[in-house]
């Protein structure tokens, strides 16, 4: 089983890559429409493929292609091959779905564990997964990762914070799979309850959903007595763990055996040379039934090329903080502006809100803030209807976007 | 007796009945008591594995293989003792899994030997080019021309057909088959060696071809194109009849799972 | 070990195998499968040198093999087990395999054949009990074993086996398999080719699916085992089967 | 009955030689599918080569058989090596027409260097006939005899058990499996041409003696020669072998019972019979392939 | 240049140039020697077009030939000669006989294939030989037929010389245009579609073995008209003119010149009788100059001179684009 | 098109020929020769044309004829007739020369006889065949001694010895027919009984069948009447089947060739044959040896060989012509006459007696027979 450590010839990996990238474009194009006619369109067959880099000749997917194609016209196997199928919000009115057969879960069950066992999980340690509804889905892979391991998994369920903390103290949780804004409302509680940290046998928390500066993550050490790790991943496909931090902490291995990485300009779309710092583009190279190919993810980053100190073959890349789109992570959730208008749109029954949209901390806890503009169209005498209708919208968007949603009704601006 | 009548007069009687077909080489059993029989008007897919006699069962019911048991019978007529040529005539057409296009003849020229068995002029009529070997000769000509227009060809009528590429080749088989007006066209493997398209138009052919009122069995590697449309399908394996049935009974069938995938 | 990149055949106008890329490492048990006419064979005529006019790159231990003769591939360390088996009928079983042992001979190894010769009879012992008879009057499992044992016979650093279990019974192609789980088990680094999808993946650390001369997928064996796309290259899918609404 | 035995002394001699000539080709063809209609040129070269090492060099006899065979070899070596594999074809008919022009090559080659008179070389052993059953034998005819059973013999034995000859016959089985085997198949071709013209030199180097050697002699040999190895079935040695000598025997009879004008046109009969009969030869090599 | 031609049109202006060509040969030609060389040419021309029908197109190898060369030329000189018959009804009984006996010999010889067909051929065309040989009482035997009447036809005497050129020649023409006129018909379309792929012909209903013994037959009946010629032009004939080197002669004709040509008929047989001409300053080199040259262009054009010119043509033409 | 273009050349090629075609003045006499120089018949022709070669140079060494020197134009038919008849055409049309000597053969003779009377051009053969000069043709004529007088020679030497039934082995080729054809003929003039007639390939390499069925038809003698190598072969076999027969062999072996191909088995056997293979053992008186002596003489300086019986025909051929030309003129129907009336020849091969009525001109004289003992000639009186 290849793992982080396990020394892999750059020659090998390169052809391993091209191999997998034909055969996922053979598939993609063979039984995807939407594939083939983008390379019809681009007057292309998969046979045009010959090398990774003649992957520059394709056009890129976005975001918005997963809601277009709602909700299976992007898979590329019959749906009774789908043995799970699993929904992000999406760009526009329709949320992406995106589904596995037996073989993807096979293929990331491995890639989580391979991530996890890069921070040094092992059969011996305690794995407690606690992350927002919104990142659910990350919950059940970190689960068969860790079980793939060996790992004792406490699955991811919706525990009060303090249940939470009596869990992690209690269970000897060794190992915490986490958002930074669980982690450190965590903190926050268990500081307010005068506990220690050193009643915890915690040893590592691996954070996912948003990149975290080095300050934070040292504070976070100093104040948890644990290791940080970094998890990227992405909430369309195939789910966490595509990149991974290794015990040398510079940097996050992609596991490009099975995602290949791009850097492009995200305006030009020109592909950047390595060391650039430009949006992540990923295609991924085994999944079977919803193949992405030159995935724009709106993640910035900067691929980092030279060989890694820890000796793991994988390519790292620096996640950078800035994005590419117009998202915004809550809570390791990425929540798009655009959509979130939509959402709102409905949700009123008017055609045009006028609004802005901000992270906000709620009760320890990261939400999303819209301050919505308060304007004839919305304006109702009833005070109390105009409650009820931010109530309804609040919870609508909350259960739509997968993180909590905070109105606040402001004056018509001048 | 013209081709319309015959298709008349053949009712709803099976068009082709194989019955307990066996051959033998050097002893062991290429097809061992295969047994169907195929209805006017439908496509019959015909697959199996490597090696399950799939060419040899063709090769009997063209003539090329005599049987060493079991008979064919074709449109009510047993064929035990027809030559190769007479079953032509009799409406058996065929292709050729690697295209097997006259190369150095022009397209209507393939087409019009295709014609061969529906034509009659001789060594003397074409030494001394009677009149009604010129009014034969021109019928023909107008006749193969149609079926190159049929078939999308008519543009590549007069090239050589060794220079075109390989999907008009195959195309042109076809064309050429179809140009003895036979009852029956068994197609080897028509789309083998075609790209993504260049299938789906064949398929398209094949389509419009049945439509023509010709019965068609076809070996295919190219499942998708093999049960997208056939209309039964029958399946070999190690020279038995493994199973029959529609394309979607076929695909969930037990039987024939194990013998492409293995138990 | 073997590198295979972006391989493309063709016989005459006709192309059998568009952009394929493989690779075997060393030790690795491989499988390609695929239905018939899936271009198999042609990528092994190509590895094997047989047909000489493809395209791409394949290197075998960092050499390439572009333009090497049959032979001098063998000299390099391939032997292929061919498809059909193809022993030397009027040749008794021994010499069958002194002609795998030719360019053994050659190089003038004579002690190290004789190790191979009690290594193989010991491995088929069925072999050692037919040694005189020709090997055209072999069953047909004891001829594949036969031909297996005369590509061993060559010491070769890969093997690769053509469709090892065509045209034999299924218990004849269990034990045929468990041959090749046991080479694999001694060290042999193994290229298969196979039909049989279950039994080939079942012994494979990866394989290959090949469907109409294009490799459709790759993976580790069981992930493979567990993928009804290798069912379908097999069978064909029906339309019917995917999600009306897409493509608008 | 004496006349019945003569004929059949007779019959079996120029049988052997048509043999030694039959076996040449066969085996040729067995390894490359070829017919080579020079063969009987090669004839000519051992037989003429006896003639100079032997006769007007006054070599000792054995020392001046290898030198023939030898000739006999370089020449089918370099006539592979420079006409056969270069040429590109695939159509077999052309090859055909470079051996006949080969052929024609030679024969000049052979009447500049040997002249055109011919010549006779002198028997290996004594002159004086044996008798049996009141029919004369000619120790010569058992010299021929002996020796196209000696030549059938040892290629049988080179073929069956030496490890060239094995990897020879694996060639002719099975081109492509010997290829997988390592086994150089273009050598073997050229070695089997070699071996081939060596065989037609040694017919020459045995025949000199009871016949005259000229440099047009082979021509007809060569033709008897494929004649015989069509009978036994191409790519047989045995058939070969059994092809000439009753082809030589049916001469032998044909001009002794019938006709000695029409020997050749009865034995012709006969053979267009036997190929109608038996379209692949008498023992056509039979197919030891199961699939 | 001539794409836009059909492919009738471009054969009439081919046959008007050959025939022009002919013409004005016949014409300019004074000498005697020349004019009879090309009178050879023509005989061999007729030979070679009979056997490349054969081979070319039916892909059937014959090393036997000759022997309907023999059987027609015997049967004229036969039935001329010592009969006294008119030479022209000779030439049909000629024709005819050369026919049955192909059809005779055809019908169970060419089931074989191949070497064997080869054979098969060959042991005719020995038998036919020995007969000539051998049955002296009528053939004249080894020593040959002496006595063969000159050819009349009316006022026209076709002596050696122009008469005979123009006589052999118009032969020629007309064999080519029959050739010409049955590779455009039904059965022509069937016979090259033969030799592109047999299986594919058979497949499309052309009784294949029917088809090459009509060929066979047809190939006997110019061979026998080729013999015809040739008897009442030398007026003398001995069996070694039709035996097993001429059969090979003639299969060197087509080879050479190109199968499945009609023009490579005449280029080979043109060369092959040319050569021995040109070859004479040779003297004792002939045969090895003759064989060399057989072998090399064998060797470097496989597919003849017709082919082999044309590659040369293209291939210069491609260079200077 | 490109057909066109090799038409084209081919007419060009022609052309270019045509124009080569000198058109030097005939301030020589200009002689055709055809011989079978190379070929099955080559031990014919060789000699033959050497021998041509030699007597023009000779002739013109002395000065030519009337002064004009003689020219030879020598082409080979390799004993093929349609080769003959391209070099008679050749000689007739394009040399133009005022007779032809040869061809070496019979067939190759016939073959071209026709066109030599129709150009009107006097040819001397060196073939044997007797068809060639019976029935006479006005512009044929020939050196070679018949088989007609070979036999009668042969028949005279058996009657001698009291031979009564024979056995007749032939060749298979026009020199073996003609022979065969006069054995038969010729037998009952003589008293004597063929009881076997058989033939052997020109090429065959073993005749023992043949001999066993003569043999066993129980002849006083075997005739062998054949050119080499096949009666060596009949010589050696008629010894190993020790068939103790006397073996009479024809004048188309008579020549030290022979001896050397059959060794041992030459010895015994007797052949007819023309004086010159015995020139030595003749009386001083014969006639004849003079000529002989000079030829062997000449040639033997010139090739530095030994003459052969064949070249003979050769010699005489020129001499005769050498003779009619003298006076001619150059005017091929004087040559012809001169010919025709040549009277008291005396030939390496005998004394030619040309008449209207024959044109061949030798009698029975013109042989002597020999037998051959320890490898040499030996004169049976």
């Amino acid at each position: 089983m290849p793992n982080g450590t396990n020394p892999m010839d750059t020659a090998d990996k390169e052809q391993l890559k091209l191999e997998r990238l034909q055969s996922t474009l053979n598939r993609a194009y063979k039984n995807v429409p939407f594939h083939r006619k983008r390379f019809e369109s681009h007057n292309l067959t998969p046979q045009a493929i010959g090398a990774l880099e003649d992957i520059e000749k394709l056009p890129f997917m976005k975001r918005a292609d997963l809601g277009l194609h709602y909700p299976y016209g992007l898979f590329a196997v019959p749906l009774r091959d789908i043995v799970r199928i699993h929904t992000a919000p999406g760009t526009g009115d329709r949320p992406s779905i995106s589904g596995y057969t037996q073989a993807d879960l096979l293929i990331w069950k491995k890639l989580v564990a391979r991530s996890l066992n890069a921070c040094g999980v092992t059969d011996m340690d305690i794995l407690q997964i606690h992350l927002p509804a919104g990142l659910a889905n990350w919950g059940r892979d970190y689960k068969d990762g860790g079980e793939l391991l060996g790992a004792s998994v406490i699955p991811n369920s919706m525990l009060s914070l303090s249940k939470t903390l009596m869990v992690l103290r209690d269970y000897k949780t060794t190992t915490l799979v986490t958002t930074l804004a669980f982690a450190e409302q965590l903190t926050d509680h268990m500081f307010e309850r005068e506990r220690h940290p050193n009643e915890l046998n915690l040893k590592r928390i691996i954070l996912v959903g948003e990149p975290v500066t080095k300050d934070i993550v040292k504070d976070l050490e100093a104040r948890l007595h644990a290791d940080i790790w970094q998890h990227y991943g992405l909430s369309e496909i195939p789910g966490p763990a595509i990149a991974h931090e290794c015990g040398d902490h510079c940097g996050l291995h992609i596991c490009d055996d099975h995602i290949l990485p791009e850097i492009i300009d995200p305006a030009t779309g020109q592909t950047l040379p390595a060391g650039t710092a430009g949006e992540l583009v990923l295609t991924t190279l085994s999944a079977r039934a919803l193949p992405l190919v030159r995935f724009r993810t709106g993640d910035m980053a900067r691929l980092i090329t030279e060989p890694c100190g820890c000796g793991s073959p994988f390519i790292r890349m620096e996640w950078l903080t800035e994005r590419a789109d117009d998202y915004m992570i809550i809570s390791g959730i990425k929540v798009s502006q655009e959509q979130t208008a939509v959402y709102l749109k409905q949700a009123l029954g008017i055609s045009d809100p006028d609004c802005d949209m901000e992270r906000i901390r709620l009760n320890g806890t990261e939400a999303l803030g819209i301050s919505l503009v308060l304007d004839d169209a919305l304006f109702s005498d009833e005070i109390k209807n105009l409650e009820q209708l931010m109530f309804t919208t609040e919870r609508s968007l909350t259960e739509n976007l997968g993180v909590p949603v905070t109105i606040r009704l402001m004056q018509k601006r001048n | 007796m013209t081709n319309q009548d015959l298709r008349q007069a053949q009712s709803q009687q099976p068009i082709l009945d194989v019955q307990g077909l066996t051959k033998l080489f050097g002893g062991v059993k290429a097809q061992d008591n295969i047994s169907f029989s195929i209805e006017p008007g439908i496509v019959c897919g015909l697959i199996g594995p490597n090696g399950a006699g799939k060419t040899t069962l063709f090769n009997m019911i063209t003539g090329i293989y005599a049987p060493d048991n079991g008979q064919v019978i074709f449109n009510g007529r047993n064929t035990r003792k027809m030559a190769v040529h007479q079953l032509v005539k009799a409406g058996i057409a065929r292709t050729f899994q690697h295209v097997e296009l006259f190369g150095s003849m022009t397209l209507l020229e393939n087409v019009l030997v295709g014609m061969h068995v529906r034509t009659r002029c001789g060594f003397w009529g074409a030494v001394t080019r009677f009149p009604w070997v010129n009014r034969e000769e021109k019928a023909a000509v107008e006749k193969a021309e149609s079926l190159l227009e049929f078939t999308g060809l008519i543009d590549d009528a007069h090239k050589p057909a060794g220079d075109l590429p390989v999907g008009r080749q195959k195309t042109a088989e076809i064309a050429r088959a179809l140009a003895s007006d036979p009852l029956l066209l068994l197609l080897d493997e028509p789309a083998a060696g075609l790209n993504a398209v260049e299938t789906e138009n064949l398929g398209q052919l094949i389509r419009a071809v049945k439509d023509r009122g010709v019965t068609m069995m076809l070996v295919e590697h190219d499942m998708s194109l093999a049960m997208g449309i056939s209309d039964k399908v029958i399946v070999l394996d190690q020279g038995r009849k493994l199973a029959q049935g529609t394309p979607r009974e076929i695909q969930n069938d037990e039987a024939v799972m194990a013998a492409y995938l293995g138990g | 070990m073997l590198r295979i990149k972006n391989l493309k055949c063709s016989y005459g106008s006709i192309t059998a195998v568009h952009g394929v890329s493989l690779s075997v490492k060393k030790g690795e048990l491989i499988s390609i499968i695929g239905a018939n006419g899936a271009g198999k064979s042609s990528l092994l005529l190509a590895v094997c040198g047989l047909m000489k006019t493809w395209s791409g790159e394949i290197s075998f231990e960092d050499n390439s093999l572009r333009g090497m003769s049959p032979p001098s591939i063998v000299r390099a360390g391939i032997s292929m087990v061919p498809e059909g088996r193809q022993i030397f009928s009027p040749l008794s079983v021994m010499d069958n395999l002194k002609m795998g042992a030719y360019t053994m001979y050659r190089k003038r190894m004579k002690a190290e054949v004789e190790k191979d010769f009690k290594m193989v009879l010991s491995m088929f012992p069925i072999l050692r009990e037919r040694a005189d008879q020709l090997a055209g009057t072999l069953s047909g499992g004891e001829q594949q074993m036969l031909a297996i044992a005369r590509a061993l016979m060559a010491r070769p650093r890969l093997l690769v086996l053509d469709e090892p279990s065509m045209g034999l019974a299924p218990k004849i192609v269990d034990m045929i398999f468990e041959t090749i789980e046991t080479l694999r088990n001694q060290g042999v680094t193994i290229l298969l080719v196979e039909q049989n999808a279950r039994a080939a993946l079942k012994i494979a650390d990866r394989g290959y699916v090949l469907e109409t001369g294009k490799m459709v997928l790759q993976g580790s064996a069981d992930e493979l085992l567990v993928d009804d796309d290798v069912k379908r290259a097999y069978l064909g899918q029906d339309y019917g089967d995917f999600y009306d609404g897409r493509g608008n | 009955m004496q006349e019945i035995i003569q004929y059949l002394f007779s019959g079996i001699t120029t049988g052997a030689i048509y043999a030694v000539i039959a076996v040449g080709l066969s085996m040729l063809y067995s390894s490359t599918e070829l017919i080579n209609f020079a063969h009987g040129e090669f004839v000519m070269v051992g037989a003429m080569a006896m003639v100079t090492f032997w006769v007007h060099l006054a070599w000792p006899l054995p020392l001046a058989i290898l030198a023939a065979m030898a000739l006999g070899c370089t020449l089918g070596l370099l006539f592979e090596r420079f006409a056969i594999r270069t040429a590109k074809a695939s159509n077999p008919i052309v090859l055909v027409i470079i051996t006949v022009g080969a052929s024609i090559f030679l024969r000049g080659t052979g009447m500049l260097a040997w002249g055109k008179d011919p010549f006779s070389v002198p028997s290996f052993s004594s002159h004086e006939s044996i008798e049996i059953l009141g029919a004369a034998l000619l120790p010569q005819s058992i010299w021929i005899v002996l020796g196209a059973i000696g030549l059938a013999g040892g290629i049988h034995f080179f073929l069956k058990k030496t490890l060239t000859g094995k990897a020879m016959v694996a060639c002719a089985v099975n081109q492509k499996a010997a290829w997988l085997s390592g086994i150089p198949s273009e050598r073997m071709a050229v070695l089997a041409f070699a071996i081939s013209t060596g065989c037609g030199a040694i017919a020459g180097i045995f025949i000199a003696p009871i016949t005259m050697s000229s440099y047009d002699m082979g021509t007809i040999l060569g033709l008897k020669g494929f004649c015989a190895a069509m009978i036994g079935g191409l790519g047989s040695l045995w058939g070969a072998f059994a092809g000439g000598i009753l082809l030589g025997v049916l001469e032998s009879l044909g001009a002794g019972l019938i006709s000695s004008g029409l020997k050749d046109a009865i034995a012709f009969i006969l053979l267009l019979l036997i190929l109608y009969i038996r379209p692949g030869g008498l023992f056509a090599a039979k197919e030891a392939k199961r699939f | 240049m001539s794409d836009k031609l059909s492919a009738r049109s471009r054969a009439r202006i081919e046959n008007s140039i050959f025939l022009a060509a002919v013409i004005l040969l016949g014409l300019v030609t004074e000498n005697t020697y020349y004019l009879q060389i090309m009178t050879f040419i023509g005989i061999n021309t007729l030979l070679a077009l009979g056997l490349n029908m054969l081979m070319g197109y039916a892909g059937q190898v014959s090393l036997g030939h000759a022997a309907f060369y023999g059987i027609g030329a015997y049967a004229t000189a036969i039935l001329s000669g010592t009969y006294a018959l008119s030479p022209w009804l000779a030439l049909i009984c000629a024709v005819g006989g050369a026919v049955l006996v192909a059809f005779i010999v055809g019908l169970p010889t060419l089931r074989l294939s191949g070497y064997y067909l080869g054979m098969g051929t060959l042991g005719f065309g020995m038998i036919v030989n020995i007969l000539f040989r051998e049955w002296s009482s009528v053939t004249g035997g080894a020593s040959g037929f002496v006595g063969i009447p000159v050819l009349e036809a009316g006022p026209m005497v076709f002596m050696s010389g122009k008469s005979y050129f123009f006589l052999v020649w118009a032969v020629v023409l007309a064999a080519i245009l029959i050739c010409r006129r049955i590779l455009r018909s039904r059965m022509g379309r069937a016979l090259r579609a033969i030799h592109d792929g047999e299986n594919a012909a058979l497949a499309v209903g052309v009784n294949t073995h029917y088809l090459k013994l009509k060929v066979f037959m047809f190939a006997a009946a110019l061979g026998a008209v080729a013999g015809f010629l040739y008897a009442h032009f030398v007026l003398f004939i001995s069996p070694e003119s039709f035996g097993f080197m001429v059969s090979v002669k003639m299969v060197t004709m087509v080879v050479i010149g190109g199968m499945a040509s009609i023009w490579g008929a005449l280029l080979g047989a043109g060369l092959l009788t040319l050569l021995p001409e040109v070859l004479h300053g040779f003297a004792e080199y002939e045969m090895i100059v003759f064989g060399l040259v057989l072998m090399l262009v064998m060797i470097f054009m496989p597919q003849g001179l017709t082919r082999g010119f044309l590659d040369i043509y293209h291939a210069s033409r491609k260079k200077r684009q | 098109m490109i057909m066109k273009r090799i038409s084209m050349a081919i007419a060009v090629l022609v052309m270019a020929l045509l124009a080569a075609d000198g058109l030097y003045a005939a301030s020589v006499y200009k002689i055709g020769g055809i011989f079978s120089s190379t070929g099955r018949a080559s031990f014919l022709g060789d000699p033959e044309q050497k021998t041509m070669e030699m007597m023009i140079e000779k002739i013109n060494a002395a000065g030519g004829i009337d002064g004009v020197k003689l020219e030879a134009v020598i082409y080979d038919s390799e004993g093929d007739p349609a080769k003959a008849v391209s070099a008679v055409n050749k000689l007739l049309h394009k040399d133009k020369v005022l007779a032809i000597i040869g061809p070496s053969t019979t067939p190759t003779t016939l073959a071209i006889v026709n066109f030599v009377e129709r150009a009107q051009v006097p040819l001397i053969s060196c073939a044997a065949g007797v068809k060639i000069t019976s029935p006479v043709k006005p512009w044929v004529f020939k050196t070679a001694q018949s088989d007609l007088l070979a036999v009668a020679a042969v028949y005279q030497h058996m009657k001698a010895r009291g031979i009564k039934k024979i056995g007749v082995l032939t060749v298979s080729n026009s020199f073996g027919e003609s022979g065969k054809h006069q054995l038969l003929n010729q037998a009952k003039d003589f008293g004597l009984e063929v009881v076997q007639a058989d033939s052997f390939g020109a090429k065959d390499t073993d005749m023992t069948a043949q001999l066993t069925k003569i043999k066993a038809a129980g002849p006083d003698a075997i005739v062998c009447w054949g050119t080499n190598p096949g009666p060596a072969v009949v010589a050696k076999n008629v010894k190993q089947l020790k068939i103790d027969l006397p073996l009479y062999q024809s004048h188309g072996v008579a020549s030290p060739k022979f001896i050397e191909l059959a060794g041992d088995a030459a010895n015994g056997i007797i052949l007819p044959t023309g004086k010159i293979l015995v020139t030595g053992l003749l009386d001083g008186s014969d006639p004849q040896r003079a000529i002989l002596e000079d030829y062997q003489k000449d040639y033997n300086a010139m090739y530095n060989a030994n003459v052969s019986g064949f070249g003979g025909y050769a010699y005489d051929a020129v001499n005769l012509l050498a003779g009619a030309l003298k006076g001619s003129g150059g005017d091929k129907n004087k040559i012809r006459d001169a010919l025709e009336s040549t009277q008291g020849h005396m030939g390496t091969t005998g004394e030619f007696n040309f008449s209207a009525q024959d044109h061949n001109g030798l009698s029975p004289k013109a042989f002597v027979m020999v037998e051959i003992q320890n490898g040499t000639w030996k004169l049976i009186k």
